[in-house]
């Protein structure tokens, strides 16, 4: 199949996986949700990284540098602050 | 052998993020669950190392550089942060997020240009796509943080026209994104893009009131994972479109949830701008019923009750009282009083805000309920101590069908035998209306910041026994 | 990303989705499920009609030719038999 | 262009099959759901009609052919088939899905070959997997159909040396297997494995007790899943692999149910040779202790009752009286009797089995409870009318640790006040052991016919009046 035929296909299964999965999150853990989900769109650091470690050009460089920041602070931030909250709930 | 390794590695990424928002479920396993999100996006990093090594890049310093600064600030900002300023944390990582995106998407163009190809249209509307929306991210949600950190106010800010120039600055942007589509040789449009969507980002969110924010967030939160999924597209990356796939659902998701919750739809919340004139207290509803009453009175109340429901609110954020609340809620069951919480989904400022605030006070979620579950007990409840919380248990709701609030479910305070309202005046909540239960036969106020109001009740409780 | 690596990806995503939609069918409908799943296992007739219509060699239109049969019984048999049994679950 | 409309009609189809199984979540959407998951399979084939074009294909008659001979197959079958006999007619429908997937897979394999390709071990090792995995559906399935419509008896054919073969089977399909997958030219081999296969498929199925016979069948359901994913793996189709893992999750999860609804490991099932020795009535349970009673007797006991709880087994689809059970419970409830009915997880020989027989007579699926919301109901019931049930209401599941049922969750109908069950004989049934509920105190036996008994409990009941 094309590229994107198949790209197409991966994304609505996920999308349904996501529908599926997160309608199931109780609202008690809707704060968390939205931090770790936020942690989780750090992702872009895989892009990032690769645009800093080929160092094609001065300016890629610089921008995935800036990018590898920028993610890592929404990568650690996020899961650190979501562990920090989710610690939190205990049993009686 | 290490492209297979790499794509095992991007398989095991996705299937930790999808275990990751599986687990979060239920509170007993959702610290487990965000360790295997983080344990995912370790596996992602080092596949990815692993592919550049293949492609004998050099910039391992730049890569660890970045890391090691993104990483300091995030862990500095992860553990100062306090439990009742989450809604701007998430804001900020949010934008962080986008900003990442937007850079990634401008610098696979330069890249794939250096390299003498000539983008695919898939490439290049995705790298549009990421550069509008991760723009758009970024900026709207620094003024979101401005406004929930009250630096710039959390009043909307209109003038006329800004619907037309947003939409002008939409258009312009999409049509921009089409030239470059055309012509991708002229990375130089990927900027001016860039900069269009920085003030769409702006002044999108500038005329949306403070209390909105939340949706906002949320909202930007899915527009991150979309970002995330149209720099997969051009990166043709699958576990990218897969991770951004999960968080533009959860994002969209909690969108709905929320407006729902407040009976309002989303249009009205993004351009409705609510929260804009604050009617004042009515003195048709107020006068001369409202009952103030002194800590010893609420104490002797509170003597003869046999079940308390405590239902808090914003104020209990702004005030930090939720350790103070817990210490109340105890010395009750100590004395054999059945205590529960009652927590309505859009009370304080976001989803599960109260939650979280009474989960840090080590309250056991078990005796949190929600407000489906809570509501037909009220009938059999002594007192229900309101605290902080105005809006989410306003009877107009019900009753009025003209009111702001009208047909949001409430929590139904009013039926518990005596109701007692902790706030610090007779001023609005975030609708900005009235509400009657303060003047209602069976409710009591008790004028005071929260936390010290809860304070002042548990020394007069203990003075009572 | 490789060829075998995409299809992986694609499987397991719908082993998730498969999981996650068919563990909320109540067992009241759980006759109607394996005869609803029958059928739509006889997704396999679109080999059937590739073999069938490609007509190669005389073996393989003669294959191709047996596997639409048994394939068409299985998915209109299926969805038939499913239909006539969901049509009788009625409310009150 | 006409491959983008093939691989978007790929998709439509899959995204249709997911809201099948999605919509079957509930009565009222599941008639549409069978219809999308219908138009679904319509799509797909019309893709693949489309796919062909562009090949010049000429064999467009051998299709319709196929088609013509197989729909009307099909639509003879589904329409002929007792709404008792489902179980055979899934077994039935499963083999002919497997026996597909394996005439694919070979004719497959003779393409590449007839094309001068050399087939890459992806291919061959989803060939085999096919291969395997279809045939065994197909001859187990074959099995499971002649012992459910009784052709074969229905004891656990067992004979020494009868795993250790099985195994073997199993190993020597696998390694001629990897055979195939060095020499991919050497294309008889696949008809080897298909041989050996066959046996397998024979000889795993036949020392399977018959009752057993719908676990192997949903067994056999997912097996056919995952050779269709196997077929999609071979023609490197998403579309087929979507599919295929979607029916592989049901049959797995289904699996599942009842082991643990039987409270049995699969593994028992499918190698304990289960209902292999019948015990017969112990005397010790019983001797004295059974009180039958005459239709006339039934009728007085109901006249006093205000609430009453059917609850159907296997029994009742053997003697089809779900029509005559419809007709005594609108005459209860003409008298304003409440009647609700119990359904065990594993009553009857499949999932959902005493469902689809009560929707057939049609009763309202509301009146019909699982086990875990009419059990705490018993000891405020006056009657429970057990018909053609025995293990699912057999208390030594409580009480009796060595018992074949023992831990498996039962009715609790002995908690009722009156219990009358209506069945042949004191024999077993299908865990062939007593049922100590038949000698209780408060259990009024009524010896005949399922269909019979009920008719003359209604003609009875109406002379009473
Ligand atoms: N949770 C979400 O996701 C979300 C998202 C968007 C919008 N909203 C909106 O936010 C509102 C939430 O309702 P709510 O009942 O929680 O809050 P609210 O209606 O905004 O009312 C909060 C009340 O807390 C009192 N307060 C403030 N500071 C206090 C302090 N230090 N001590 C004691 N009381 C204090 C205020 O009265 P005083 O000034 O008199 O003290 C105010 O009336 C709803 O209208 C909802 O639609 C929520
Ligand atoms: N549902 C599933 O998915 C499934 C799957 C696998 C195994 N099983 C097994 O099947 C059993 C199901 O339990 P069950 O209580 O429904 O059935 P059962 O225990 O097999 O008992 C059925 C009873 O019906 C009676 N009966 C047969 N024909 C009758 C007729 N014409 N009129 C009146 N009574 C008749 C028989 O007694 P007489 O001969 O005295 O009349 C027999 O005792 C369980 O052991 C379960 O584990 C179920």
């Amino acid at each position: 199949m094309e590229a994107l035929a198949i790209t197409l296909f991966i994304f609505v299964l996920a999308m349904f996986v996501g529908f599926e999965v997160i309608t199931k999150v109780p609202p008690t853990l809707h704060t968390p949700l939205t931090s770790g989900a936020n942690a989780v769109s750090g992702i872009t650091i895989v892009g990032a990284i690769l645009s800093a470690g080929l160092q094609l050009t001065t300016l890629t460089t610089v921008l995935g540098f800036l990018a590898v920041v920028f993610a890592t602070i929404n990568v650690v931030g996020g899961f650190l602050v979501t562990h920090r909250m989710l610690r939190m709930f205990r049993r009686k | 052998m290490r492209l297979a390794l790499v794509n095992l590695g991007y398989l095991a990424a996705s299937v930790l993020f999808i275990l990751t928002f599986k687990g979060l479920s239920h509170p007993r396993t959702a610290v487990r669950a965000n360790l295997l999100g983080s344990v995912g996006m370790l596996v992602a990093v080092v596949a990815t190392l692993l592919l550049l090594g293949r492609d004998g890049a050099t910039g391992y310093a730049v890569i660890l550089g970045g890391m090691a600064v993104g990483g300091i600030i995030g862990v500095l900002l992860a553990l100062r942060i306090r439990m009742t300023a989450m809604p701007q944390m998430v804001a900020l990582l949010n934008g962080f997020g986008g900003a990442a995106s937007v850079l990634v998407a401008g610098a696979a163009l330069l890249e794939a240009l250096a390299m003498g190809q000539v983008p695919s249209a898939q490439f290049t509307v995705a790298t549009v796509g990421a550069g509008i929306i991760g723009t758009v991210t970024f900026w709207g949600s620094l003024v979101a943080f401005a406004k929930l950190e009250e630096i710039i106010g959390g009043r909307p800010l209109m003038f006329s026209g800004q619907r037309a120039l947003n939409a002008a600055l939409l258009l312009g942007s999409v049509l921009l994104g089409g030239w470059l589509v055309v012509t991708p040789e002229a990375a130089w449009l990927y900027w001016v893009i860039v900069a269009a969507a920085t003030v769409l980002g702006v002044t999108a969110v500038l005329p949306i009131g403070g209390a909105d924010m939340p949706v906002v967030i949320t909202l930007l939160n899915s527009y991150s994972g979309l970002a995330a999924c149209a720099t997969g597209f051009v990166l043709d990356n699958n576990m990218l479109i897969v991770a951004g796939s999960l968080v533009g659902a959860s994002g969209i998701i909690l969108t709905q949830i929320m407006c729902r919750a407040m009976n309002r739809p989303i249009a009205n919340v993004l351009f409705g701008g609510v929260g804009a004139e604050v009617v004042t207290a009515d003195d048709d509803v107020y006068a001369g019923r409202v009952k103030s009453v002194s800590a010893d009175e609420i104490a002797m109340v509170l003597e003869a009750a046999r079940r308390v429901v405590i239902v808090p609110g914003y104020g209990m954020a702004v005030a930090q009282a939720q350790h103070a609340v817990r210490d109340l809620a105890r010395l009750l069951e100590g004395r054999g009083v059945e205590v529960e919480f009652g927590i309505h989904p859009v009370a304080g400022r976001m989803p599960g805000h109260m939650n979280v605030l009474l989960a840090e006070a080590d309250i056991p979620y078990e005796k949190v309920k929600e407000m489906d579950a809570i509501n037909p007990s009220f009938a059999q409840t002594d007192v229900a101590i309101v605290i902080g919380a105005n809006d989410v248990v306003n009877p107009l709701a019900r009753t009025d069908p003209t009111s702001p609030i009208a047909g949001m479910p409430i929590l139904d305070v009013d039926k518990a035998r005596t109701v007692i309202v902790i706030k610090r005046s007779l001023s609005p909540g975030f609708a900005g209306i009235p509400n009657p239960l303060f003047a209602a036969e069976n409710t009591l106020m008790y004028f005071a910041d929260g936390k010290q109001a809860v304070l002042d009740l548990i020394d007069a409780a203990k003075q009572a026994a």
